[in-house]
């Protein structure tokens, strides 16, 4: 259940394409010698493989970067205060920066027998499961948009894009879905 | 219907449905699979073009992409126009009307047909750049429009282009290119190691060689049926992807190739809106290219009449089309092909008057008159005849000189293989002497070549190479190939390498005779022993002074001759003499194809606000900043900007605007080092800012030179809120981390960007506190307990909210940051609260003013990379004590102490009602000559009641109160300089 | 020199050609030269021109690596024009174009010079404000240049599309009736046969591989791939490859090589009349006589050697071609090539002394040094042949990188806001 | 449409990246103890190499990590990439 007073810049959803609800999200610095104790304190696991993601549905955990992570959290959390506040209490004197993203993105489902090829009409990146097997995120371009790509199942891609250019990704997937 | 040049059977046309099209308005007649070219042959029809420069009648000559002269203008609608396609390549369909080029009136009279009776010879190769110099001028204005007028080939489309274009990424383990006989076996064994395998033909049926072959069986099984069962199996397996009508023409660095897809043009009714070709841009690890071979023209005098084409391309036509493209042949033979042809057009029913043979002895001469063929050997090419068509040709055998009667004339000159892919991707070509031809060598990426286009020209070699190749790109890309057996096949002729390169033997004075080299561009061997005489002998000069291979067909069929005539002229070995360098695309790949989807609005991403479509809604007029739309100005009733903005300006002043202030880049610093880095960063001290307190930041770049400002706010020790321009957020941000990982990397802080986590609602004016506090809470907005310079985290509308007290535009001002999903609600609240308080939007030139009038600087305006901190006044902000940070060391450089550089002024017309141009220049009155600066920013201002404008002038400080000259073309505007403050100079307004 | 003319060519089209001799001979290294040009294209072949017609120095050689011409004189989309911001690049550029406007007199060679129009595209707010600036410091420069606005714009060159609702729509133009195009290949070989005809050597197929100094340091002669030549005065014109050359002095540059891409389309009738720049979408076109629309592409983000880049970079070109001139989504790239432009930190040249004497630097020309040719062949052979500069490219050092005094086109022009 | 090795997220295409210019040149300590032919040294003065060069690449578009990598650019191949802080591998400099 999304929150109804966040509003979406998302204008529609078909077979393929599906916008997601309202998540909480933050970005999670943190220094390599912390993240055992940042994963302790959240209890929850921090990816150290590159481009992976863990997490059951409380809350999920992207690698993007060596030191940086992408928490979603539950969809429906209202404003996401007393998420972000739960975190950064759970975290206490962890060297870190976390920083509050809710609003920053907004989330696009990609699903079915033609996600990949969907995908493949703006992102350049090798999207077959062997190279990029469920369970792997990673940011990356879709045409000219930055996009945090997440395979949740072999069919079933997590796309997050910057607010501002949502209107320009659904633009473009919808039209590879007509023409895929 | 049958036309009169069709087989009765044969060939992988439907005989079954007749397709109905035009040529230059006539209709005919051809059947479903045949290509422009094949049914205007099956209907006797040759003569398609003039050429480009002696507009002389010219023919079909090949059957494929090298073909130079058959070269077609295709119209589906008025906007559907395409200039240029070969004949050879399209694809026939019900209704298609083609329409031939170059010409005027007609195909028949051309009346530019005289520069190549009358002018030609005064007009041989680079004439041009010896005359149409006087009189001086003259060229562009006289002669240039003329030349331009008669070169060009077809019209260009005049209308936009309502097709669509699609795109897509692929990768693969191997990418095969070309599905002749090398490039399916290759497939086939790539495919049976597993590995993902892509097959790509540029012709509407995958086979090459195959689909021509008569006569001949693979693995015992004819090779037309062995192809279909090959193609079928190949198509049913999962991990190969076969692409008809692709062509690859492009290799670029790391294995990248691009593909270009034909989705339509065969089609007669395409449906509505879909794409007429597709972009593949394919990674591959390994390739394998299987381009094959294009035979070679003969150069001799008169070589480019009507019915005068390649051998083999005659035998295309008969295999696949079931056309004779003539009664009563000749063929010119420099190689062995040319029996093979004799035997396959003579068992259609082609008399075969003759084949002349320039080479001597030749074995294969004999068992062809055993078969009753005509040969004649050791010849000489004298000419030919034929007006709109070719009747005859004369040659010279056993001395004896002897004319020919036919209508067609056919060259087996040998074949070249096509190394245009293998080259392109920075391959090494070593010429092979024993079969004359250019050959891949050592690879520059992970590539291999198979079949005809490393010289394995005969049917078993290119299958057992292409096998081979398919099977050893699986080992490199990881896959273990599968001991799948090679097939082997039986009954075709060998048609090795050898042949001929360069002019033919003739009696014929070649520096008189026209013997074509490259067709289309209508350069000759004389033209190209010309460029030797004067001197051009690197092959590249030839080309370029002769224009030889620089055609549409870039040389497939001229390049070679070209290198043997200069070979012959000046003695040298053809290595000696080089190649000229292959390059993208193989054959043209339409614009709209490269550009893909990216056009109209999705050209490039346009960024809004989550407030955009409120002011779309109403009225605002939008400006493009960077990749941001943002509102500009609200106009009313018809009003233009001037009003407009005058309105909003004085109601900003009076009572109230909000703003949208969305788009300003948004940067979270967070960490133990924060402060320690903004310190570093910014030209400021941020120690000692407190938390909840705000700073105007300046950052340099490295050289010194201002490249962004922006308010900072301190939310904790160890946490800043740091703005940026709309702008600039991507470039600060980028040389933040730029910075921080590789030279700070002692620093425990980071950086994560929050443009969009936040929508900016500016409320600016003296009632902006009271439009305000009705909506927040969890905080104080006294001027007591929330000076000017505040920041602090509260709510409004029931959501958090991030409030900085801040002012670009000199009254009391806050700007209400909240999370961007709420951003459209939050702004309808207050403005709402705000318009019973006589509050309305304004956009970005009536921001402009407002802070024009304070003397706010725009990064971008009054700075333009060239200004410093100084020069901007601005030099207050540097934090003097500080012993280092970015951009401070260039500070110390002569130039940057210069004492007259250009400084910040402000500057009053002495007449008020004059608003000066922004970007004018500005002179000394003693020294009208010589700028000493510009105008950055000039509006008129209704709080002021006149104009006003920003200026960098050169020592400007120093010349407070000065009269200085703004020149306009119209004449000289005086105004005086003054400090860079119009408005309220205390403040006293802000701090309310 | 044999004369060409209109009289000349019916004369040698009588006797069917065969009377015409080399337009430049095959010249052999000689072992001592009073001056050596390091490269063989336009600027380098003008410079040997200018040094023999000028200054009266005429032993001189030009060493070419591969054929001449064949860098980026004969791979760049030959725009010519002078509506330079800073006073010192008007001055500049505006040197040359008046040289252009007589060099097919000059050297008898047909250049093709064509006064066709430059027009430069506005797209935004920015760009207007930028434009006009540009266009009132021309004014007080003596450099024509003005504004035009969309349906001026549209008028002069009728395949642009002045929608106002296109993503980013035509809000002007600035317009120099006195730019143009030329003959890239002409420029190179005019100057050949016309510094040839001077006494100049022209030595292809001849690399410099070292470059030798005496006692004191100056130079004294260049090692090359045929020999050593000595020469006390050496001027380097080699483009994306003048960090390797100077290197071999000991001479470390402010430069980087990039690889840049053009391309053309096949051959039409005549369909587009002038030179449409878009710096803000990244698009330059006109139609040479032979019919093709020249395109010209951006620069890879990376240095190379390669004369090649990705096929990105031409894919986002006629992106921005297709939405200026939608009329031309349908036809076709016939070809698509790459070049190496050597970049400076303010995108200006350097045409100056360097530390060492007797050695003469001309480059850093970015992706607009064929406009200049003229002008800096005439310069940089005042520079070597008075051991100083000409007060027109007295500006152009080494020296003002340190120093600060930047000359920075790019910057003035290109910052967003 | 280069393919550059992430030392982080392994090989992707180059327009992910950003480019960074030579690598290996380190902000001076105390940039005001350097005379003005200095700082021009390291503001402005490069390599340029023809042939192996060693070079700043950022994954701007993936991990968001600068790296250095070493690239022949006669044939913009890779002949290495590493992370910041890491010397230069040793490579055969063909």
């Amino acid at each position: 259940m999304s929150d109804p007073t966040v509003a979406s810049p998302f204008l529609g959803l078909s077979q393929t394409i599906r916008p997601l609800p309202h998540f909480s999200r933050a970005i999670l610095r943190v220094g390599l010698k912390d993240v055992a104790r940042a994963s302790e304190r959240l209890d929850l696991a921090l990816p150290i493989a590159a481009c992976t993601a863990t997490g059951g549905s409380a809350m999920g955990a992207l690698w993007l970067g060596p030191d940086e992570w992408l928490l979603i959290g539950e969809a429906g959390l209202g404003n996401g205060l007393d998420w972000m506040a739960g975190i950064t209490e759970k975290l206490g004197d962890v060297v870190c920066s976390l920083v509050d993203v809710s609003h920053r993105q907004v989330a696009l489902e990609i699903s079915g027998e033609r996600a990949e090829i969907v995908l493949a009409y703006g992102c350049a990146l090798d999207l077959s499961i062997t190279a990029f097997p469920v369970g792997m995120c990673t940011r990356t371009m879709y045409h000219k948009a930055e996009i945090v790509l997440w395979r949740k199942a072999p069919d079933r891609f997590h796309l997050e894009v910057w607010r501002s250019f949502a209107r320009y990704v659904e633009a473009l997937v919808r039209q590879a879905e007509s023409e895929a | 219907m049958t036309s009169s040049f069709r087989t009765a059977s044969g060939g992988r046309v439907d005989r079954d449905r007749p397709v109905n099209f035009t040529f230059d308005g006539k209709a005919y007649v051809g059947l479903h699979g045949d290509t422009l070219a094949s049914a205007l042959l099956a209907n006797g029809v040759h003569l398609v073009g003039r050429s480009f420069k002696y507009h002389r009648p010219r023919g079909i000559v090949g059957s494929g992409a090298d073909e130079p002269n058959a070269l077609v203008g295709v119209r589906r609608d008025a906007a559907r126009y395409t200039p240029n396609l070969l004949a050879t390549q399209v694809e026939l369909y019900d209704g298609l009307a083609a329409v031939s080029q170059n010409r005027y009136p007609s195909l028949e009279y051309d009346c530019m047909a005289v520069n190549d009776t009358l002018l030609g010879r005064f007009i041989p190769a680079g004439f041009y750049y010896k005359t149409f110099m006087w009189p001086k001028g003259a060229w562009d204005k006289l002669y240039e429009p003329r030349i331009r007028k008669a070169a060009g080939l077809g019209v260009a489309p005049t209308a936009p282009d309502p097709d669509v274009y699609t795109q897509r990424y692929a990768h693969a383990d191997i990418l095969v290119i070309g599905a002749g006989p090398a490039g399916i076996a290759a497939a086939q064994q790539a495919a049976a190691s597993g590995a993902r395998v892509i097959l790509a033909d540029d012709r509407p049926a995958m086979g090459g060689s195959l689909l021509a072959a008569a006569d001949t069986t693979v693995d015992g099984e004819d090779a037309r049926a062995w192809l279909r069962g090959s193609l079928a199996a190949l198509a049913a397996l999962s991990n190969v992807t076969m692409l008809p009508r692709t062509i690859a023409f492009g290799y670029y660095p790391h294995n990248w190739i691009g593909l270009a897809e034909k989705l339509t043009d065969h089609l007669p009714y395409p449906a509505s809106g879909q794409p007429r070709e597709r972009l593949w841009q394919v990674r591959a690890r390994q390739v394998v290219i299987a381009a094959g071979s294009i035979e070679r023209p003969l150069v001799f005098p008169d070589n480019d009449r009507p019915g005068i084409m390649l051998a083999d391309a005659a035998r295309t036509y008969l295999q696949e089309y079931g056309v004779m493209v003539g009664r009563k042949a000749v063929i010119v033979a420099a190689h062995d092909s040319a029996y093979r042809v004799a035997h396959e057009l003579r068992a259609a029913g082609i008399e075969i008057a003759a084949i002349v043979d320039i080479r001597s002895p030749v074995p294969a001469a004999q068992s062809a008159r055993d078969a009753g063929l005509r040969v004649l050997c050791d010849a000489k090419v004298e000419g030919t005849r034929g007006r709109l068509r070719v009747s005859a040709i004369t040659i010279t055998a056993d001395g004896k000189r002897e004319t020919l009667a036919c209508d067609t004339v056919l060259m087996a000159g040998g074949f070249t293989p096509s190394v245009h892919l293998f080259s392109q991707s920075r391959g090494k070509l070593v010429w092979d002497e024993a079969i004359q031809a250019y050959l891949p060598g050592e690879s520059g990426e992970a590539e291999r070549s198979a079949g005809a286009c490393r010289g394995r020209f005969a049917l078993s070699e290119a299958l057992a190479d292409g096998a081979e190749a398919g099977r050893s790109a699986a080992r490199d890309a990881g896959f273990s190939p599968m001991d799948l057996p090679i097939p082997s096949a039986q009954g075709a002729r060998a048609c090795g390498g050898g042949g001929h390169i360069g002019a033919v033997p003739t009696g014929a004075d070649l520096s008189r005779a026209k013997a074509f080299v490259d067709w289309q561009n209508d350069v000759t061997a004389r033209d190209i022993a010309l460029a030797a005489r004067e001197g051009f002998l690197s092959i590249e000069h030839v080309k370029r002074y002769t224009t030889t291979g620089m055609a549409t067909d870039q040389g497939k069929l001229s390049n070679i001759n070209a290198l043997g005539i200069v070979s012959n002229v000046t003695g040298r070995s053809i290595p000696e003499i080089g190649l000229t360098t292959f390059r993208a695309p193989y054959t043209p790949v339409t614009f709209g194809t490269l550009a893909g989807k990216a056009r109209g609005d999705l050209f490039d991403p346009m960024r809004v606000t989550a407030i955009h479509d409120w002011a779309a809604e109403h009225g605002a007029v939008f400006e493009d900043v960077g990749n941001w739309k943002r509102a500009r100005y609200f106009p009313r009733h018809g009003e233009d900007m001037h009003a407009a903005v005058g309105r909003e300006c004085l109601q900003v002043r009076n009572q109230v605007g909000i703003f949208d202030a969305s788009t300003l880049g948004k940067i979270e610093v967070v960490g133990p080092d924060a402060a320690e880095f903004m310190n570093r960063f910014y030209v400021n001290a941020w120690l000692k800012l407190g938390v909840g307190r705000c700073r105007y930041g300046v950052l340099l770049r490295e050289d010194g030179f201002v490249l962004d400002d922006g308010v900072v706010g301190r939310l904790a020790p160890d946490r800043f809120h740091v703005t940026t321009t709309t702008g600039g957020a991507a470039r600060v941000l980028a040389m933040m981390e730029d910075y921080l990982q590789t030279e700070w990397s002692d620093l425990k802080v980071w950086l994560t960007s929050t443009t969009e986590q936040w929508s900016v609602i500016a409320v600016q004016g003296p009632k902006a506190r009271a439009v305000l506090a009705p909506l927040v809470t969890g905080i104080d907005l006294s001027a007591e307990a929330f000076p000017h310079m505040s920041i602090a985290d509260a709510q409004i509308c029931g959501v958090p909210m991030r409030l900085m007290r801040v002012s670009f535009t000199g009254e009391l001002g806050f700007e209400v940051n909240v999370p961007s999903g709420h951003g459209r609600m939050v702004w309808e609240a207050i403005w709402e609260c705000g318009r019973s308080n006589g509050m309305l939007a304004y956009g970005t030139e009536t921001m402009h003013v407002l802070r024009a009038e304070k003397g706010f600087i725009i990064i971008g305006q009054e700075t333009d990379g060239t200004v410093t901190p100084d020069d901007a006044g601005l030099g207050w902000a540097i934090g003097k004590a500080k012993p280092d940070f970015v951009g401070k060391r260039s500070l110390a450089r002569p130039a940057m102490i210069a004492p007259d550089r250009k400084q910040l002024v402000g500057l009053l017309t002495h007449d008020a009602a004059t608003v000066l141009e922004e970007g004018a220049q500005i002179t000394d009155p003693l020294d009208p000559r010589a700028a000493i600066g510009h105008v950055t920013s000039a509006y008129h201002s209704v709080a002021l009641g006149r104009s006003i404008a920003l200026a960098l002038v050169r020592g400007g400080r120093a010349r407070m109160g000065h009269t200085l000259h703004v020149p306009m073309p119209d004449g000289a505007i005086t105004a005086e300089v003054v400090q860079p403050v119009f408005l309220d100079p205390e403040g006293a307004r802000i701090h309310v | 020199m044999q004369r060409f003319s209109a009289l000349s060519l019916f004369r040698h089209g009588l006797g069917r050609h065969q009377g015409w001799k080399p337009q430049w001979r095959q010249a052999s290294p000689k072992p001592t030269y009073d001056a050596i040009i390091v490269g063989g294209g336009g600027h380098g072949l003008g410079a040997a021109y200018y040094l023999a017609k000028v200054h009266g120095i005429r032993n001189v050689a030009v060493l070419e690596k591969g054929w001449i011409g064949g860098g980026n004189t004969g791979r760049n989309t030959t725009i010519i024009r002078s509506n330079y911001l800073f006073d010192e690049s008007a001055r500049l550029y505006d040197h040359a174009v008046k040289m252009w406007e007589g060099l097919s007199k000059e050297l008898n060679y047909n250049v093709m010079f064509s006064q066709r129009g430059v027009m430069m595209l506005a797209h935004n707010v920015h760009d207007i404000q930028s434009f006009k600036r540009h266009i009132h410091a021309n004014r007080i420069n003596g450099v024509d240049n003005e504004w035009l606005t969309p349906e001026a714009a549209k008028a002069y060159c009728p395949p642009l599309n002045i929608d106002p609702k296109v993503r980013y729509p035509v809000l002007g133009a600035a317009l120099q009736r006195r730019g143009g195009t030329a003959r890239h290949d002409a420029v190179a070989w005019g100057y050949a046969r016309a510094a040839d005809a001077l006494g100049v050597d022209i030595i292809e197929n001849c690399e410099v591989t070292g470059i030798r100094r005496d006692a004191s340091g100056a130079v004294s002669g260049v090692e090359t791939t045929r020999g050593l030549i000595a020469s006390r005065r050496i001027g380097v014109s080699a483009a994306g490859h003048s960090s390797v050359i100077m290197d071999m002095a000991g001479v470390r540059l402010p430069l980087e090589s990039y690889p840049l891409q053009a391309l053309v389309s096949e051959p039409v009738k005549p369909v587009f009349p002038c030179v449409v720049m878009s710096n803000t979408i990244h698009a330059y076109m006109s139609q040479s006589d032979k019919g093709e629309l020249v395109i010209g592409a951006g620069t890879d983000v990376y240095t190379s050697y390669t004369q090649r880049g990705g096929l990105h970079i031409a894919t986002h070109t006629l992106e921005a071609i297709c939405e200026l001139f939608p009329q031309f989504r349908r036809m076709r790239m016939l070809r698509n090539w790459g070049g190496i432009v050597d970049v400076t930190p303010d995108r200006s040249p350097i045409i100056a002394k360097t530390p060492v004497p007797g050695l003469y630097i001309n480059c850093g020309w970015g992706t607009g040094g064929f406009k200049a040719t003229p002008g800096a062949a005439h310069l940089f052979a005042h520079t070597i042949a008075r051991d100083e500069p000409h007060p027109i490219n007295a500006s152009f050092t080494m020296e003002r990188f340190r120093d600060g005094f930047m000359i920075d086109e790019a910057a003035a022009a290109a910052v967003a806001h | 449409m280069l393919i550059i090795d992430c030392p982080y997220c392994g090989a992707r295409p180059e327009l992910e990246f950003s480019y960074g210019g030579q690598a290996h040149i380190a902000r001076p300590q105390h940039p005001a103890d350097l005379c003005d032919e200095d700082w021009n040294g390291y503001l402005y003065v490069r390599d340029n190499p023809k042939g192996v060069h060693a070079e700043r690449w950022r994954h701007i578009h993936g991990c968001a990590r600068f790296f250095n990598a070493l690239r022949d650019t006669r044939t913009d191949h890779f002949l290495a990439t590493y992370k910041v802080g890491e010397p230069a591998p040793k490579v055969s400099r063909p």
